[in-house]
């Protein structure tokens, strides 16, 4: 059935026990982001070490898919050099809009999160976190009118 | 308000629901319960017809010809200005201005009116609860003019804190500008008391109508309001259609919004004059069928009594905020249905408004999760969001039990295991 | 021009006049011959059937709801707007602004461009054939701003006076708005060169596409404009549909227009920031099921092909003017079909426009007579007003006859004794 | 048949040849108004002595109806006590809107107007130069934005 395909096991659990929902000490990277449409905001924290996403952790407040969302990119990019978890956050949103196929070896709890393929308007609340992520690392958080208030 | 849910007539709810095709329509499988009149309406066939009617058998440009079509075509949109006029209780067609809705109308006071009146200190008031499109348009008048905006709070019950209301309109108000019923929280302000605290400070009171007039019976000169606003697609209406209801000297005295064809009486290359309201407002070819289908709307509102329309609604309320309550939901806003309208904002079971919309309209429900264009209240009543179910005149006690037979869907499948 | 008639199939006009329901209206007991396409043109069932399918079946307000009703809304809404887009051939569907047509679209421009960028001093060049909607919003931004608007003179023939662009476009001119196609002489200015003298000044383009983009293929990229404007209910569309294209950085850089829900990001109680382009300019609950009906409208256009509509329009003007001619009217505007579009202002043995009109419509001919929004271009021309016969895919040579007997009717009537 | 009602033989009379369509000279009164959907254009000019119109002229240009109500006017007007004036002005507005009926005594020529109650658009033709008249006649003309240009 349509409902148990979008909230899946995977997500409802990366919901109510989201992995790293907290900030990050000494992060050097942080960026906010609001989704106009719910009001759902997300930080992201992120402290580099060696060119790699040493530690990654979020706050704010949302649906089960943006939390559930989030809490995934934390378990996908901790650890990884800056460059392949850009790449994992450029594949993943190719993956929402439907351009990449699913796979679960490249993209693990996450292909979870294609059955909100099919609610539109619910894209937005999956790639939310992403957003935010690839604006931090970019650098940009802080020159947007999008700095956390 | 009691008093008017007494001598009403119940509404015939089932002949009601033949009449909007749209109600036959599944979604999901399930047959479709719309509780989402607050944000649009669905329409009726004679609505839908009346469109129709025009387009085949009137369609021209109104006020542009001698030719029959021409003639024909006015005739029906000054027609629907005249309804409208009578709808809301105005004196004269010519208080009219037809365009958009609440949000352009708004604007068109804010720029007409506002920015020829307030200066640098003045102050325009609003209110703690207003729709987004209450709040942007005076802020940008503030930036253009150096005037401020303030906001009267409200209580926890969700009504507004009259009791501060001496220290927020003072004699710097200039405007005092206030919805008429809380699309949020459902909250009807006392719209006389306010006005003739308005007045009494000089200030003009502009009423935010667009979930007022849909709802209750509206009466300008009893009120004695200055402004007041309507958006037809919320009261049975096509989109595009409705308009502005203004006091005659205030339109007469203020500065034209948009220029264009028609608004003008004479034109010379370095200079113009306008035309007589209302038509001074209203540049270039209008939404002219738009509103020949607000006129057939009125027609259907008016056969049913305004009063019916507001009885049941009470009716319809008071049913869906006992059973919200028993399921666990927590409600914002008035809980006395006599006092409020029908739009019930909640929160259940800690599960996201977001979720909670997209299980409904699994079920068939369609209701409103969001910050209703109201970024501000959300953050005084203390959450990101809430889901809103709203009814109207086609709506049923059962579908308030599916309602909440949804709700026990998503309490299901988000249940702490 | 030329071109575009050589390789252009012949439209089936009485498989088009079959879609349209109107046509088939009788009027003082004559079949209706309408030819005011240039105010407003009629509606096939294609149309009329897009809105009353998209009211029994997907109505919802767009953008604001995780419900099915509100994502098919939105689907179609903002299909609504990639299909605009192609129709001129905009690079992408963020260009497009929404909404009432024409005049609402340069009221846009003149205040969230134009109020940005204008100084005292500054300069907007239009021209001498301008619509009072591209004229009366740059005199209120002139106004605003103590900037100066200026005008192109046209020659005798009705064509713009090119020799004295150097003159009139200076650095001076931040802004050159001009009609792609005069509704009152036919004229269709040269775009792309005076989209490049306009640049080459250091100016933007506004083209006032309410005539041109009904009749003539048109894209944006190729003729450099910066801003065009659509007015749907000249191209098949519903009232209150059409927008403006905008070049995307210039639409970025912009203040907003109104203000209100759905233009937001971000809302403070004393500040705001804006939602992307488009959205930033759309405020309120849009003209939703308008737009989705343009989108049949563009459709409907696209399958015959604006090349052909272009063509057959080419011919019927050609005839029309051969019979007025020798009927004995005088014609405003250039003579050659070929550079001129199918709107024919004319004066006829001095009976005035609006008795001729008049007359006309006794024998079911429409058309349209006055000074056409037109005032300073009617005291150039030196007379008060003018008749004007304009024609579309669904007119026939049969018309053309029909509006000379009727034509002959009048002159009896009026003749000297 | 309509037309010919419309355009009734005393109309076109009077539009082919027009009374009283001169500047007055000496007038006291003058003003100037146009019909915003055609562009017509009526200046009336009145000689007042005694209390009566002593002398009444126009210039302008319009249609048939307009420039034969002007034509009218002159007639009906001309030589009458200024109160008298102004009644057959109120009146003829009321026959014009349908709610007094036309009546050969009292209103002569100007009957054959009622043919223009059945085309709403061209009312506003046939009452322009009363417009005017009576604007003039208030002595309203001078503050108004409708002087003469
Ligand atoms: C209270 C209130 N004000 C204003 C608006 C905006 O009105 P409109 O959609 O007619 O622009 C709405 C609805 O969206 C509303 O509920
Ligand atoms: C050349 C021209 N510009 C502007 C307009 C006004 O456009 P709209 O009716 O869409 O406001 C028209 C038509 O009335 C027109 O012909």
């Amino acid at each position: 059935m349509a409902l148990e395909q979008l909230y899946q096991e995977v997500i409802l659990d990366h919901y109510k026990n989201p992995r790293g929902k907290r900030a990050v000490p000494g992060a050097e990277l942080s960026c906010s982001r609001n989704n106009p449409l719910c009001g759902d905001e997300i930080t992201i924290y992120a402290h580099l070490e060696d060119g790699a996403v040493a530690d990654l952790g979020f706050e704010g407040s949302g649906c089960s898919i943006s939390i559930a969302s989030a809490s995934m990119l934390v378990e996908a990019a901790t650890g990884r050099p800056l460059n392949e978890a850009q790449d994992v956050a450029v594949r993943f949103r190719a993956m929402m809009a439907g351009s990449v196929e699913p796979d679960e070896d490249t993209f693990g709890d996450l292909v979870s999160l294609t059955g909100v393929r099919k609610y539109p308007a619910r894209i937005k609340c999956a790639v939310l976190a992403w957003d935010v992520f690839q604006e931090a690392l970019s650098g940009a958080g802080d020159a947007t009118g999008d700095a956390p208030h | 308000m009691a008093r008017v849910a007494e001598h009403a007539a119940a509404l015939d709810v089932e002949r009601i629901r033949a009449d909007f095709p749209i109600l036959r329509r599944e979604v999901h499988g399930r047959p479709l319960v719309y509780l989402n009149s607050a944000a649009t309406t669905q329409k009726p066939r004679q609505v839908i017809q009346a469109l129709v009617e025009f387009y085949e058998q009137h369609n021209a440009n109104a006020h542009r010809g001698v030719d029959t079509l021409g003639e024909e075509a006015t005739a029906l949109f000054e027609g629907a200005r005249a309804k409208l006029a009578a709808f809301v209780g105005a004196p004269d067609p010519a208080c009219i201005v037809f365009n958009r809705g609440t949000t352009e109308s708004i604007n068109l006071v804010a720029h007409a009116y506002g920015r020829k009146v307030l200066k640098e200190g003045d102050e325009v008031l609003l209110t703690q609860m207003e729709h987004h499109s209450n709040m942007i348009p005076w802020l940008l008048l503030a930036q253009a003019t150096g005037a401020t905006v303030r906001h009267l709070p409200i209580r926890e019950d969700g009504t507004l804190e009259l009791d501060a209301l001496g220290s927020f309109l003072t004699h710097r108000t200039k405007i005092f500008s206030v919805t008429g019923m809380s699309n949020v929280l459902g909250t009807i302000p006392p719209l006389r008391r306010l006005a003739d605290a308005a007045h009494a400070a000089g200030a003009v009171l502009v009423v935010d109508g667009a979930q007022l007039v849909p709802h209750l019976p509206v009466d300008v000169v009893d009120l004695d309001v200055d402004f007041l606003t309507v958006s037809g697609h919320k009261m049975l209406g096509p989109t595009a259609s409705g308009g502005l209801y203004g006091r005659r000297e205030l339109l007469e005295q203020m500065d034209p919004f948009m220029g264009g064809g028609e608004m003008i009486r004479e034109v010379y290359w370095d200079r113009a004059t306008w035309a007589d309201v209302p038509w001074k407002f209203e540049a270039g070819t209008m939404n002219i069928a738009q509103e020949v289908g607000l006129a057939a709307a009125i027609d259907y509102l008016g056969a049913l009594g305004m009063e019916n329309v507001r009885a049941h609604e009470e009716r319809i309320t008071a049913y869906a905020m006992e059973r919200l309550l028993d399921a666990g939901a927590r409600i914002f806003g008035p809980t006395d249905p006599s006092v409020r309208s029908g739009a019930i904002s909640f929160w259940f079971k800690d599960i996201h408004p977001h979720d909670l919309a997209t299980v409904l309209d699994q079920e068939g429900v369609a209701i409103r999760a969001g910050h209703h264009c109201a970024q501000p209240l959300m953050r005084v009543l203390g959450v990101p969001a809430t889901a809103r179910a709203s009814f109207y005149i086609y709506n049923t006690p059962d579908e308030v039990d599916a309602l909440i037979d949804a709700l026990r869907v998503a309490e299901r499948l988000f249940r702490t295991a």
